[in-house]
């Protein structure tokens, strides 16, 4: 099993890497959407599924990553990476300090609401001001580059380019969260996920966990911003709405929350649906929003929560066969 | 400008108040009894304004209309109670707001299937179709008024169910205490369901109550579902009196920021309900975590 | 900007589309490969981006099965070569608009690009099709910048920029004896470029903007600017209202008792299919437009006839903007004879192109924005009946086009 | 004057009109066992709670080794060195038994905000949760999921969680609630040795288990101190005599 569950990953890595070999430009370019996606929901599971913070705003973090993009860089005649990244993930990060700093004060119901009412403002903000495009939103016509000398040695504007700069950000930020997790920091998350009142009591002050956690989780989300605005050039309110922040938690969700590949799974799967529903029906959410309450009823642990059990049952076959001992699984279940 | 068009503007507020705590008073009900957050709440509300259109379209008649869309949403809230919210007490809130964002999009296509994609408009009754002059050009509709005097009904009758009722007593016990409501040998299942179905029932009334003066359209109970919401949390969950205190509040807060700072005016209610919960975290009249 | 824009387009992508940077149309013809060796039979393919749910989906219905409609009437045959359909429901949503086009354009491959109705989603689909993609026809979306900056040889629009919604109003009003104005508006990029326009013909022919009043969209919650309008006390109001918001709007308008003492204008979303809705409180609003269902010509007698029974439905100016769509689609293949290859005379006989349109004599301009009459309506019996023509041959400045 | 690591000044709380402790002033010695007994809505458990600070209280003051410590939330308490243990297990069942006291002896870090080295790495925090499994008797449960132990060990665990945090101050509210006498015996063992290293305030239950082994008593009725002294002198108290004898007889 857990040799199993270290080949998993790294093989579904392998296929990604070789994936624009075989793959044609559209599904290198639906790929590089998936994996924004993802990004953008693993940040999120560290909210949802690690530190227990049910953050109906998300997006928020997601629109303004990509916003200081196409706000600071409109015009300019080149747009450098290292100025432009930090410069979006600083952004996201002052705005989830910010929101996070008044939103954990409350709890349950009410931190949903704050965190949506906070994501409405930034929404209308953009789309009312008139300074940033309004609902029009703000192109961009230029790729960030990366100069090495005079050669810019991403040369993002290749679709196959920038999947590759996709895919190790989807890594590095996997990497740094499964650091923070295992870190004692991490820890005290997941115990504040469990039971804060605990937490409190064992003398950690739980609210200075929680920003950190979101606000954590708001600078990936920049990232992830920054990200799509990078790759479409384009940025309108539109990906501030609660909307993208209510399908963000179904990615989160339907993949399988508390778990770092979950999101991953999960930012596929509703791509793939999206992508593949309307084909069927012209009434395609009615079947996306069917498939979306199943899993909130009967698969509440998400899609990859199946696995372990899809092992579980080949290993009992086999195990029959070999007239076998206990299942060390079976005790789990109980 | 003289005080006569602030006057106005303060009738404008108080009205729209009301509609505001129509729609929401259904959805502080069930979070207040149930815990459920019910973010399909805009497509019940939607699903009466096309009961209402639909059904006066056959009857001929708002009144006979509304008395037949009725027990239509009753009904509705119940199966969707049995169906899919009963699974969800026991879960974290998560589940609850992603189930009902999946209700939002069934709920949607439903509505196109059964009603098309047109915009609809439901003409007022003949009997409230006047209006009241106010100013030297502007009148006020009576059947707004109208409207008024129903929210006001509603309000009060609805505390007195909750203060003076057994059903009350048991709704008012189990926000408090779930168990406790088991142990007096209540049947939480059914009080639930009703409670749901009521909730819902509540939300569709305020869609056909306002389809003579909104108009009726795809995706209208989206417009009315956030805002509603802001509602319930300032006035603190389950609490009545708060959903009306914040829908008076927002009344106030949206219309005279329309009019004094027209530029922040859709960013004031959401300020307004941040700077709320930043003084008191669980709303006006909610109780303490 | 165009050149800006070439920066992010790569070699391999114009070898992949064997198709024609069409910088300069005079010379292009020389490149036009023979692409079609294997004969006239290879299917065209055309991609429709409309929205089918949400807000929209009527525009987008009715878009789609007059353009149908359209193709029907000519054997679906373009240029000789039978027709594919690549039908994508864009949902109104911006932020999912680069994926579906990017879609039809990398993984479809469609020759045509039909979409959409939302104009942010037009904004992000014309900044992927433009220079290289496929030939594309705006049938709605109606945001100055689609034949303004963001402009190309390859897009087409059927239908009418903000300008066209708002300039031509100033003069109507003027003309109806209204110099007091209010400016009412749902504060988005088209509302705010329909206002734009119409005080840029209003205060130079000597009108008075008394106030502008910029509500949310797409709220509709008016009660509180009808009050300020009637503390106003301006002549007439000029408004953008859609959908919902315009029954609403209309409604209110009537129920708060200005109708009496301020006169109801806009531009002509405000009415256009919404008299069962709107009953009596619409009548007597004036609204500006390129199309009026009663207008009288036969074109418009044989297209209606036709569409209600093709749909059942009653045509408006939607219809007329995707029947004319699918027109001027069939008019650059019959010129090519289905040679899709051969772009350049393609686009030049759609450039060149005159269609006798249900709404009258339809041209382009160069930025290929439509040049057609604008009519000044009004609500009477439930009809927007033709009062006169606001502006003949009303045109679009296309400001920031290299092309115009 | 003995050295008193724990005060209270006229202590007070209510809940809407229902007042739960009442003026309560009381004095905690060091290293001595001090239990608070008396019938259940006595404000035995709303006393402690004020004492960690779950509660705040509506007027008086608590001076912790003559510090004020009134107003503080709980997590500054805990780090004052006061531990506390719940009546109702407050544990985090999805975590292994071993996880559960390494999240507590953690929280002894200056700052748990560490990031980037993996928590198992730090030898410290890993000694202090194996010592406070090995003190509460749980050791050989080590790997197990909290949620699967039996009742006994859960409450075992609720100690060990306390232990963890190295207190000098042990707050426990009925360690013994709902155990079987075997499972009991042991926990009376285990209070008795912690009994030689700390200062503990018991709330309890089992009378046995109190005169076992706590040296001072405190007996509340209806929010206030009936009475407080040494088990001889409580146990002489005519006016405790009166309370348990004539009303909760069984409780004895």
């Amino acid at each position: 099993m857990s040799a199993l569950s270290r080949f998993l990953p790294l093989s579904a890595l392998l296929v990604l890497l070789l994936f624009p070999l075989l793959g044609s430009e559209y599904y290198v370019g639906l790929l590089s959407r998936i994996i924004i996606l993802a990004i953008f929901a693993m940040s999120l599971d560290l909210l949802i599924g690690y530190t227990g913070l049910v953050s109906f705003g998300h997006a928020a973090f997601f629109g303004i990553g990509g916003y200081a993009l196409a706000i600071a860089f409109q015009d300019a005649s080149v747009i450098h990476l290292w100025q432009a990244l930090p410069l979006s993930l600083a952004a996201a990060a002052l705005a989830a300090l910010l929101v996070g700093w008044i939103s954990i004060r409350t709890s349950g119901i009410y931190f949903i609401m704050i965190t949506l009412a906070f994501a409405q403002m930034f929404f209308y903000y953009f789309f009312e001001s008139p300074s940033y495009g309004g609902d029009d939103g703000i192109f961009l016509f230029l790729k960030p580059v990366l100069m090495i000398g005079s050669e810019d040695i991403l040369k993002l504007e290749q679709e196959n380019n920038f999947y590759y700069f996709a895919l190790s950000c989807l890594v590095a930020g996997y990497l740094l969260l499964t650091m923070i997790l295992r870190a004692p920091f991490g820890k005290v998350i997941t115990a504040i996920k469990a039971n804060e009142h605990r937490v409190c009591a064992l003398g950690y002050s739980v609210n200075r966990y929680k920003l950190v956690s979101f606000v954590i989780a708001g600078t990936l989300a920049g990232l992830a911003g920054f990200l799509e605005g990078a790759h479409s050039g384009y940025i309108n309110p539109s990906y501030m709405s609660w909307h993208e922040s209510g399908i963000a938690i179904a990615i989160v969700v339907l993949g399988g929350m508390g778990t770092l590949y979950g999101p991953v799974v999960g930012a596929f799967i509703v791509v793939l649906l999206q992508d593949f529903l309307p084909s069927l029906t012209e009434h395609w959410q009615l079947l996306f929003g069917s498939i979306i309450i199943s899993v909130a009823l009967f698969l509440p642990r998400g899609a990859t929560s199946l696995l372990p059990r899809i092992l579980a049952l080949l290993r009992r076959e086999k195990s029959e066969d070999a007239s076998s001992e206990e299942d060390p699984l079976e005790k789990t279940d109980g | 400008m003289e005080l006569s068009f602030y006057l106005v503007q303060l009738l404008n507020a108080i009205q729209y108040g009301f509609l505001l705590f129509l729609v929401a008073s259904g959805l502080t009900l069930l979070f207040g009894i149930m815990g459920i957050i019910n973010l399909a709440h805009g497509s019940f509300y939607m699903i009466g304004a096309y009961l209402a259109y639909w059904l006066t379209g056959v009857t001929g008649n708002l009144w006979l209309g509304i008395l037949l869309g009725l027990p239509i949403a009753l009904l509705v809230g119940y199966l969707v109670e049995r169906f899919a919210i009963s699974f969800l007490y026991q879960r974290d809130h998560l589940y609850q707001v992603l189930l009902t964002f999946a209700m939002i999009l069934i709920f949607n296509e439903l509505q196109q299937i059964l009603w098309g994609t047109d915009v609809h408009g439901v003409a007022i009754p003949e009997i409230l179709a006047g209006s009241i002059p106010l100013t030297e050009n502007q009148s006020y509709p009576i059947y707004r008024l109208f409207i008024s005097a129903v929210c006001i009904a509603i309000a009060c009758g609805m505390s007195w169910v909750i203060q003076k009722t057994r059903l009350g007593m048991m709704i008012r016990a189990g926000a408090s205490n779930r168990e406790m409501v088991q142990s007096l040998g209540i049947d939480v299942n059914r009080l639930f369901a009703l409670v749901f179905s009521c909730g819902v029932a509540l939300a569709a009334f305020a869609g056909m109550l306002a389809s003579p003066v909104d108009s009726v359209y795809p995706g209208m109970g989206e417009n009315v579902l956030i805002i509603s919401f802001v509602v319930v949390v300032i006035g603190g969950t389950g609490s009545i009196k708060g959903a009306f205190v914040g829908a008076m509040l927002i009344g106030l807060v949206s219309t005279f920021g329309k009019v004094l700072l027209p530029e922040m005016a859709s960013i004031m209610v959401y300020a307004l309900m941040a700077a709320i919960l930043l003084w008191r975290p669980q709303g006006l009249f909610g109780r303490a975590a | 900007m165009t050149e800006k824009n070439q920066n992010g387009i790569s070699r391999r992508d114009l070898i992949i589309k064997g198709a024609v940077v069409t910088a300069g149309l005079a010379a292009s013809s020389v490149l036009v490969p023979a692409r079609f060796a294997i004969g006239g039979q290879a299917k065209v393919k055309v991609g429709i981006l409309l929205p089918y749910t949400g807000t929209y989906a009527k525009l987008g219905t009715h878009i789609r099965d007059a353009m149908l409609m359209r193709f029907a009437e000519a054997n679906n045959m373009l240029g000789g070569r039978p027709i594919e359909f690549v039908d994508i429901d864009s949902e109104a949503k911006p932020a999912k608009a680069q994926q579906l086009t990017d879609k039809l354009i990398k993984k479809e491959n469609v020759d045509f690009l039909v979409g959409p109705v939302h104009s942010v989603v037009g904004m992000a689909m014309v900044k992927m099709a433009r220079g290289n993609g496929p030939i594309t026809v705006i049938p709605n979306a109606g945001a100055d910048q689609l034949t303004g900056v963001l402009c190309a040889p390859n897009v087409f629009r059927t239908s009418f920029s903000s300008h066209q919604m708002g300039y031509p109003g100033g003069p109507a009003m003027l003309e109806d004896g209204h110099k007091r104005v209010v400016l009412m508006y749902w504060n988005y990029g088209f509302g705010k470029q329909v206002a734009a326009a119409f005080k840029k013909s209003f205060l130079p022919a000597g009108g008075t903007i008394v106030k502008e009043i910029p509500t949310p969209f797409p709220k509709v919650d008016f009660q509180a600017y009808l009050t300020e309008l009637a503390a106003l006390k301006p002549d007439a109001v000029y408004t953008f209202y859609a959908g919902g918001g315009a029954v609403k709007f209309v409604k209110d308008f009537a129920a708060a008792g200005l109708k009496k003492s301020i006169k109801l204008y806009g531009a002509g979303f405000l009415t256009e299919g919404l008299g069962a809705a709107q009953g009596d409180a619409a009548e007597g609003v004036r609204t500006i437009l390129h199309y009026a269902d009663t207008l009288d010509n036969p074109a418009n007698q044989r297209f209606r006839a036709a569409f209600k029974a093709a749909t059942g439905a009653s045509a408006d100016v939607y219809a007329v903007q995707g029947y004319d769509a699918g027109e001027l689609i069939l008019r650059g293949m019959n010129a090519v004879k289905g040679d899709t290859g051969a772009r350049a005379e393609m686009i030049a006989a759609m450039e060149n192109a005159v269609i006798d349109s249900p709404r009258g004599q339809l041209r382009f301009s160069k930025s290929h924005n439509p040049i057609h009459d604008i009519y000044l309506r009004e609500v009477v019996k439930g009809e927007n009946r033709v009062v006169r023509v606001a502006a003949k041959d009303q045109d679009d400045p296309a400001t920031g086009c290299s092309m115009a | 004057m003995a050295d008193t690591i724990l005060r209270t000044d006229r202590l007070s709380k209510s809940f809407g009109g229902l007042i739960a402790t009442n003026g309560v002033s009381l004095d905690f010695e060091r290293g001595q066992v001090h239990a608070i007994i008396g019938p259940n809505g006595a404000g035995k458990t709303t006393l402690i709670n004020l004492l960690s600070g779950d509660l705040l209280p509506n007027d008086g003051s608590i001076l912790f080794n003559g510090k004020e410590i009134t107003n503080l939330p709980p997590n500054k308490i805990s780090q004052l060195g006061i531990g506390r243990s719940y009546q109702k297990t407050n544990i985090f069942a999805e975590f292994s038994c071993y996880e559960n006291c390494w999240v507590a002896a953690q929280s002894r870090l200056n700052s748990s905000m560490r990031f980037f080295r993996p928590a198992s790495h730090l030898k410290a925090v890993r000694e202090r949760a194996e010592r406070a499994l090995e003190l509460c008797g749980l050791s050989r449960r080590h790997n197990s999921r909290a949620a699967e132990m039996s009742y006994g060990e859960q409450r075992q665990l609720e100690i060990g969680m306390m232990l963890a945090t190295e207190p000098e101050l042990l707050l426990l509210d009925e360690p013994l609630a709902g155990m079987g006498s075997e499972e009991s015996i042991q926990v009376i063992e285990l209070l008795k040795r912690l009994a030689e290293e700390h200062t503990l305030i018991l709330i309890e239950h089992d009378m046995d288990a109190v005169f076992s082994i706590a040296e001072q008593l405190t007996v509340m009725v209806n929010g206030r101190v009936l009475a407080t002294g040494t088990v001889e002198q409580i146990r002489n108290n005519q006016a405790v005599q009166e309370v348990y004898l004539g009303e909760d007889e069984e409780e004895l």
